[in-house]
């Protein structure tokens, strides 16, 4: 990490950027925060551990209207997200200078708490430095310790791999993580009967409590006003008074990243009642996949996205899938 | 003092609900929630924080206010019914039972909101004190006792047992309702896990927060601050601290076109959201750091000054777990006394 | 034919885009080519001026079935509509699906203006697997089903 | 049954709509057991039009129909007579009742000399 | 809030008869918004309008609902009206209670019902409207007919006599079509090549005409009064300005053996050919296929026989972009395949042949110089069968369900000129119906039979087979005197429907026009706008529209020549209002819209907006309304509800879906 920090310092030194964009130190053992840093001393704060697992592309939004150049680091996933972006002219290539930072996989907490890890003091094993296999955990109700690999976010058990698509220097190296098939979870729903799916995605779904945390770090969702809070659409929702509403929102938020999410996981990862939103996106991504052929957003700045585009052999929606 | 062995907890879940609705920890796809109890719900009693805190059993996320119908070129207004059958909110924690005392600061004073109001009138809450508190919470601060929470029924879990004592007329009643189900005891068990459980307290990573420099005439000063501007950036502006709060009590009151007719509804509404308050010439607040400010200078400025000196936080650390970018209060707190320990 | 009063009727939302379908719709009209009239037609100028947000809106609202009508592809008035409805309506069907709403509450079907015949056709079909399906239940708002 | 109703019946096994006749005649041009008939493959599709089931039924041309489908094939306008004779046939067996034909009773009908064709045709027409 | 008037039709009893028009004007009176409400016999006559107009003043009213016919029949007309009541024409809508209602419901409550809710939905809408205001378009005097035969030369001839340039588009190398084919024209006998020819080299010497042979449209982008058209200028691989069609090229080809396209494949040709005599442009073209100079390298005989220098092998393809402001769709016809008809024997004999195969026979210019003989072994046939509605009327999925309108004519004109000409020739003609609507048509056909002997027989062929004598075994059924026929013949005509050309289907694409399940281009409307096509701007001519005959086809080629004048004779287009806009402040500049815009309508400009107070330069989409055509691509793109298209808003559309669902 100490080398993130040194090169950090001497781009700003150097005035090749104005600022540095990363994560800073938490006041828990796991609680970093993404976070500007104008000078050189703020740097001493900065932090890249396991526990960084934001995705600070959508941060770019804001940053590319300063002055000046900000330094970006971005994992493998992010700068996929960073990528289409950039595509979709929301963030100014000019503007940044991005370094590709390695990533072990990122750790969940809500997954060590799961563990029945509770009252935690430090946390050892998280640095980029270290082994990553296993977590020393010192809490007040006694030491714990608990596999690494066990207590990743979900996304980085199909991690999309290693390579970064955009970036201005590379730093750290990454580790493979993927353990399961990106779209197992949406296979094994597909082939439940329709019932076994309402139920499933009802009891997800009426956990939702419409905080909008998932549509507000997407980086797909980057829009100046989203339709759910215009009320010149006539689609306002603030609350999901009835059951439909849970439904709606996430139906077309999922409609209106098709296509252009780049399943970087940050929905899953900071929904509080933990419901699997990924799972949206994938289908979409699963389909166009099967439909109209592989497609990775964000991976190639000049491919024709999967909803601007058509083929004149395009299936028919009633079509059976077979 | 009462208690019950814990195996024997669903016969009293069950007496509980013969006469009266009961709301308690459930456990739904992974998450615990307060949520009505069912032969086949699967009760997670022994979870420190819920998802939500339970204030949506008095202040539900969203509730219909009354209902406009139209018949030919006839408009009937339909108000919706007030709560009028009691009801029993199991194993609230010291914070949240805090949590509705700041609600009632606000609902039941001048003018009263009726539907809170007679929530509150038919609610009969049972509060279960922590034993094991975790890293995130920091109630001490605000004065709270987590081994010793004040409701209407006060319980413990002490190996075996829930120990339960009736403190209110209202926990009197229902103890009389399920005393067949209970067993006389003494608190001498009890107090053995209170003072276990302090200690724990003790430990805890936020026990030496301090809210010095919060008190007093101090609203100008923190507004001014030039930390808000540096504390607010990685802020996502969406709802999740407000909507876990046990304390946040804004809300949006919006119409809902049937088809046939209105349905007026309330529903929360987060000082985090860019439409907030939102008027015909704007907005107050037109930044993301006016609007984090805003929600911290209300738990802990605005709030006290109108209500002697009462936080408008509890402490629970929903959001210190919560927040999609690690931001909450306790960071809050901590960067102001560190600026004023500097100076 | 005038039903019985406890026969179920679904409300039925079809868009139709101006050029083709409606023209279809119309020729059905002009040959006395019956449908029920639980079918209600919106007129669109193209097929892929249907947002997925109208047709969740119509389910919203009680629909019990809405169907999107537009030329045949290829013959998209402004060229190329029906082709992008066309992946649009894929994707959102998908996942309407995907989701445990029937399968038959939604389609789409490309009606030309010399299709009269397949309009009525399609009506008439597409009423009866909506009768057969029943009520819209998982994808409506209920405080609108009173 | 009404006259109606067996013309209704006829449709209903056939799965032929009557009323797509253009009166053409190409069913009648190659029909090989032509001159047997008393009524003619096109004239069929009249009689059933017109719901005289009970002429059609006592008919000759009802057994000297060869269910070779010539007309089935050739007919442009999906009319095929030779569903509507077929389907009348089987209207009289059933009302008959019984079956002239069961498949156990065939081993011992065989014949090496007779054509499979027959077979099936006898088969096609008896056993309903 | 607006203030509407609703306004019920009963079109007669068109409407009346089925709904109820009181009680859907009692029920509007209740819709919110609605301010009056009445019914009128006939919305559409003078009377109906001026009700509009009376109660526009006198209920101040600011939006009008008319429940009709379709919109598509007097949306315009009532959209007039509100405008002289001084109301913007955008504040009209229709609520269609004939076509999608009354016309096809029995039931009137239901029937009622839904035409109060159709109603409602309009009323819904009509609160949300606002008034539009039509830019305008400027048009390229200059038209394009795309196919050269006599559909294609007559409306070309006529355009170009109104003072307009006309180019026309030939695929072949030669103008002229399918009438160049003909020998003989009913009802009157006339030599096709002679009333032709002059037609052709009048399109050739019109100095406003400028023909493309042996050319291809390629791609068409714009709109009415602005299209811009692509050509494909074939490589002739001879040079048309120093040919001076001597025809030695012709006569000295080495290769000998292609099928003569021309004589329906019944001879051959060389590969250096002119379709016919009197080709227009008289130059050859090379068959490149069966050249063997581009097979092999070697020969060009051709090049050295010309005296004009006028082979050039090394021609290209050429493209030339024209900008048009009307294109006239004159596509033609060929018969169908007959491969689905084995009964018919057409594959196995060759003395089983087409009708127009006739023609050539005929044809002194044709395979056999114009002697009537068998193809298989050059005999004079004494026994000939004509057998009509091959294919046509079929609806068995092996032909056209449609009657291809020009088979009784011309088979009784061929069983004349038979007779005439060889008295000895027995003539047989199979008819289901005979259908001879038509000036002179009846009298022709009747001719046919008292004065010519021509025998027809009521009744189809069911089969035609060949023997081993060379006859050919015809039976069919006589249905008037209930017999089965069986006759040898010697030959078999077949009157083989007729299909619109092939490459009809990427014309119909390019030029956005819609096409039926048959792929005859439709027409704007059935009755009253029969040459136009939906396609503003597209115009049909000929049997691309449907089967017609040579004067149904010069009078229509005439009035789609009249149509596109018209359009050509203004100098501005009011363009439609109804296009797409974007919210400044809710644009993102994603792109996404651009994207999908078929007419390049979007840009995006860095723009500074005052976003409540937050003042910034954002990129942001901007539409060029002459350029967008409304189609709302865009506006489903915008995941923020950016683009909105006018007249069909977002809130328009939903608030139409509301109060059907209600």
């Amino acid at each position: 990490m100490q080398e993130l920090v040194t090169r950090a310092k001497e781009l700003l030194k150097d005035g090749t950027v104005t600022r540095v964009l990363g994560w800073k130190n938490g006041d828990l053992s796991y609680n970093p925060e993404p976070a500007f840093f104008e000078t050189e001393e703020a740097l001493s704060d900065f932090v890249y551990n396991g526990f960084c697992g934001a995705n600070l592309s959508k941060y770019m939004i804001e940053a590319s209207k300063k002055e000046g150049k900000t330094l970006v680091f971005l994992k493998p996933c992010d700068s996929y997200s960073f990528n289409q972006l950039l595509k979709e002219h929301r963030v100014d290539r000019e503007k940044a200078y991005i370094i590709g930072v390695g990533c072990k996989g990122k750790l969940d907490i809500e997954a060590i708490k799961k563990q029945g890890i509770k009252g935690i003091e430090t946390i050892k094993g998280a640095e980029m430095t270290d082994a990553c296999d296993t977590l020393e955990i010192s809490t007040i109700y006694g030491d714990k310790t608990v596999s690494y690999d066990d207590v990743m976010l979900s996304r980085c058990y199909s991690c999309k791999g290693k390579e970064h698509v955009i970036f201005d220097e590379q730093m750290l190296e990454s580790r493979d993580t993927a353990t399961k098939g990106r779209f197992d979870e949406v296979e094994a729903i597909e082939k439940m009967s329709p019932e076994e799916k309402f139920e499933f995605f009802r009891k997800e779904l009426s956990k939702c409590i419409r905080c909008n945390a998932c549509r507000n770090v997407c980086p797909a969702c980057s829009c100046r006003k989203c339709v759910f809070d215009s009320n010149k659409f006539d689609s306002a929702q603030k609350a999901n008074v009835d059951t439909f509403q849970e439904n709606m929102f996430h139906i077309i938020r999922a409609f209106h990243v098709a296509g252009r999410c780049t399943d970087c996981g940050e929905c899953s990862r900071v929904c509080p009642q933990g419901i699997p939103l990924h799972l949206f996106n994938r289908k979409f991504i699963k389909d166009i996949n099967e439909f109209y052929g592989d497609y990775v957003a964000g991976e190639d700045i000049d491919a024709e996205a999967p909803l601007t585009h058509f083929e004149f052999t395009d299936r028919e929606p009633n079509e059976e899938r077979g | 003092m009462f208690k019950i062995a814990k195996n024997n907890l669903p016969a009293l879940f069950r007496k509980i609900k013969e006469q009266r609705e009961l709301y308690l920890p459930i456990r739904a796809a992974e998450q615990v929630n307060y949520g009505v109890y069912t032969e086949d719900a699967d009760v997670a009693l022994e979870t420190l924080k819920t998802v939500k805190s339970p204030k949506d059993a008095f202040f539900p996320q969203s509730e219909t206010l009354y209902t406009c119908n139209k018949e030919e070129n006839k408009w009937s207004i339909t108000p919706e019914e007030l709560q009028s059958q009691e009801f029993v909110v199991f194993g609230i924690k010291g914070c949240d039972v805090k949590g509705i005392e700041v609600l009632d600061r606000v609902f039941l004073s001048e003018p009263v909101d009726t539907f809170y109001k007679a929530r509150r009138d038919h609610g009969i809450l049972v509060a279960l004190a922590c034993n094991e508190p975790e890293d995130s919470c920091f109630c001490k601060a605000f004065g709270i006792d987590c081994t010793d929470p004040k409701a209407d029924v006060a319980t413990w879990f002490v190996e075996d047992y829930l120990y339960w004592n009736p403190l209110t007329d209202k926990g009197n009643a229902l103890t009389e309702a399920v005393k067949e189900l209970l067993e006389e005891a003494d608190d001498s068990k009890v107090k053995e896990q209170q003072e276990a459980t302090k200690k724990i307290v003790e430990k805890l990573p936020y026990m030496s927060i301090s809210l010095d420099g919060w008190n007093g005439d101090v609203l100008t000063e923190k507004f001014e601050s030039p930390l808000w501007e540096e504390l607010y950036k990685p802020c996502l502006a969406c709802g999740t601290c407000t909507f876990v709060c046990p304390t946040c009590q804004c809300y949006d009151i919006k119409d809902y076109n049937t088809g046939n007719g209105v349905q007026r509804y309330r529903c929360w509404d987060s000082c985090m959201y860019s439409d907030f308050t939102m008027m015909a010439h704007g907005n107050n607040r037109n930044s993301q750091m006016q609007r984090f400010r805003q929600r911290f200078m209300h738990k802990l400025v605005y709030f006290p000054a109108n209500n002697d000196g009462m936080y408008s936080c509890v402490g629970c650390g929903r959001c210190v777990d919560k927040c999609p970018s690690a931001l909450n209060i306790v960071k809050v707190i901590k960067a102001f006394s560190k600026e004023g320990g500097e100076k | 034919m005038p039903l019985n009063e406890n026969e179920f009727r679904p409300k039925i939302v079809a868009f139709c885009c101006n050029w083709c379908s409606y023209a279809g719709a119309d020729l059905a009209g002009s040959s006395r080519l019956s449908y029920p009239a639980d079918v209600k037609i919106i007129k669109v100028p193209c097929s892929c001026r249907v947002n997925p947000m109208f047709i969740l809106r119509a389910f919203e609202k009680g629909a019990d079935g809405v169907i999107l009508c537009g030329c045949h592809p290829g013959d998209c008035h402004y060229s190329t509509g029906n082709y992008y409805a066309r992946r649009r309506m894929t994707l959102l069907f998908s996942m309407l699906e995907y989701l445990g709403i029937e399968k038959g509450r939604t389609r789409v079907e490309w009606v030309s203006a010399a299709e009269g015949v397949k309009f009525s056709q399609t009506m008439n079909e597409f009423v009866e697997t909506i009768r057969s399906l029943g009520k819209n239940v998982r994808l409506g708002d209920l405080r609108c089903k009173n | 049954m009404s006259h109606r109703n067996y013309a209704e019946k006829i449709k209903e096994i056939s799965g032929v709509n009557p009323y797509k006749c253009m009166k053409c005649g190409k069913c009648s041009a190659t029909c090989p057991s032509y001159s047997e008939m008393d009524i003619k493959p096109h004239q069929f599709v009249s009689y059933v039009q017109s719901g005289e089931i009970e002429a059609l039924a006592a008919s000759k041309s009802l057994w000297k129909c060869l269910s070779c489908f010539a007309c089935v094939e050739r007919c442009p306008r999906d009319v095929k007579p030779g569903k509507l004779i077929d389907a009348a046939r089987q209207l009289v067996v059933r009302e008959r009742g019984g079956d002239y034909l069961s498949a156990d009773e065939i081993p011992a009908l065989l014949d090496e000399e007779l054509p499979q064709q027959l077979l099936v045709s006898a088969f096609r027409r008896y056993k309903r | 809030m607006q203030r509407i008037g609703v306004f019920v039709c009963h079109c007669g009893s068109n409407i009346a008869a089925t709904v109820d028009v009181k009680k859907v004007v009692e029920m509007m009176k209740k819709e919110p918004g609605v301010c009056h409400a009445e019914d009128y016999p006939y919305m559409c006559s003078e009377a109906g309008q001026m009700k509009i107009l009376e109660a526009v003043k006198e209920h101040h009213l600011t939006g009008v609902v008319v429940c009709s016919c379709s919109p598509r029949m007097h949306e315009a007309t009532f959209r007039k009206a509100a405008e002289r009541a001084g109301l913007n024409p955008y504040m009209v809508e229709i609520a269609n209670i004939r076509e999608h209602c009354s016309w096809i419901h029995k039931d009137m409550e239901e029937a009622t019902e839904k035409a109060v809710i159709l109603a409602r939905a309009a009323v819904a809408k009509v609160n949300l409207n606002t008034p539009l205001q039509a830019g305008e378009s400027r048009v390229t005097k200059r038209a394009l007919v795309i196919g050269g035969g006599i559909a294609g030369i007559q409306t070309a001839i006529d355009i170009a006599d109104a003072g307009y340039e006309v180019d026309i588009v030939e695929k072949t190398p030669s103008i002229g079509g399918r009438m160049s084919q003909l020998d003989k024209t009913f009802p009157t006998l006339d030599c096709s090549a002679c009333i032709l020819t002059p037609k052709m080299v009048e399109a050739a010497a019109h100095e406003k005409i400028n023909i493309y042979t042996y050319s291809e449209v390629d791609k068409v982008t714009g709109f009415v009064g602005d299209f811009t058209v692509d050509i494909r200028k074939k490589a002739r691989s001879v040079n048309s300005d120093k040919c001076t069609g001597c025809g030695v090229c012709q006569e000295k080809c080495p290769s000998k053996k292609s099928l003569n396209e021309f004589n329906r494949g019944l001879n051959t040709r060389s590969a250096i050919y002119t379709p016919f005599a009197q080709a227009i442009p008289n130059v050859p073209v090379i068959d490149r296929d069966a050249c063997i100079k581009f097979k092999t390298g070697k020969c060009g005989v051709c090049e050295k026989v010309c005296q004009a220098g006028a082979i050039d092998y090394a021609q290209q393809d050429e493209i030339i972009t024209e900008k048009y402001g009307a294109i006239v769709v004159a596509t033609g016809f060929d018969t169908i395949k007959l491969d689905n008809y084995d009964e018919y024997a057409y594959n196995q004999s060759k003395d089983v042949i087409t009708s127009l195969e006739l023609e050539r026979i005929m044809n002194a210019a044709g395979p056999t110089k114009g002697h009537l003989e068998r193809l298989s072994d050059g005999k004079a046939p004494k026994e000939m069968v004509f057998i009509q509605c091959v294919g046509s009327r079929c609806s068995d999925n092996r032909g056209k369900s449609y009657c291809s309108k020009i088979c009784c004519m011309y088979t009784a004109k061929h069983a004349m000129l038979i007779r005439d000409k060889y008295p000895d020739v027995n003539v047989t003609v199979f008819y289901i119906d005979v259908r001879t609507p038509g000036k002179n048509f009846d009298e022709f056909y009747r001719r046919a039979v008292e004065e010519y002997g021509v025998n027809y027989v009521k009744g189809q062929v069911g089969k035609v087979a060949p023997l081993p004598n060379g006859k050919l075994l015809v039976q069919g059924s006589d249905l008037l005197d209930n017999k089965q026929i069986l006759k040898e013949a010697d030959m078999v005509v077949l009157a083989t429907a007729i299909e619109p050309e092939a490459s009809v289907r990427k014309i119909a694409t390019m030029l956005t026009a819609s096409i039926d399940t048959n792929n005859f281009l439709t027409e704007a409307h059935p009755k009253l706008r029969p040459v136009e096509s939906p396609t503003a701007g597209v115009f049909l001519s000929g049997v691309c529209q449907g089967p017609k005959d040579i004067p149904e086809t010069v009078a229509q080629a005439g009035a789609a020549a009249v149509k596109a004048i018209g359009l050509l004779a203004k100098d501005k287009l009011t363009t439609n209002p109804c296009t797409a806009k974007p919210d400044e402040l809710l644009c993102n500049g994603c792109s996404q819209c651009a994207n999908v815009c078929p007419y390049g309508a979007i840009t995006y400009l860095d723009k500074e907006v005052n976003d409540h107070g937050i003042r910034e330069t954002r990129r942001i989409a901007q539409v060029n309304s002459a350029l967008c055509q409304g189609c709302g691509a865009c506006t489903v793109t915008c995941p923020s509800g950016a683009m909105d298209l006018q007249g069909f808003s977002n809130r328009q559309i939903i608030a139409e879906v509301d109060a059907i669902c209600r």
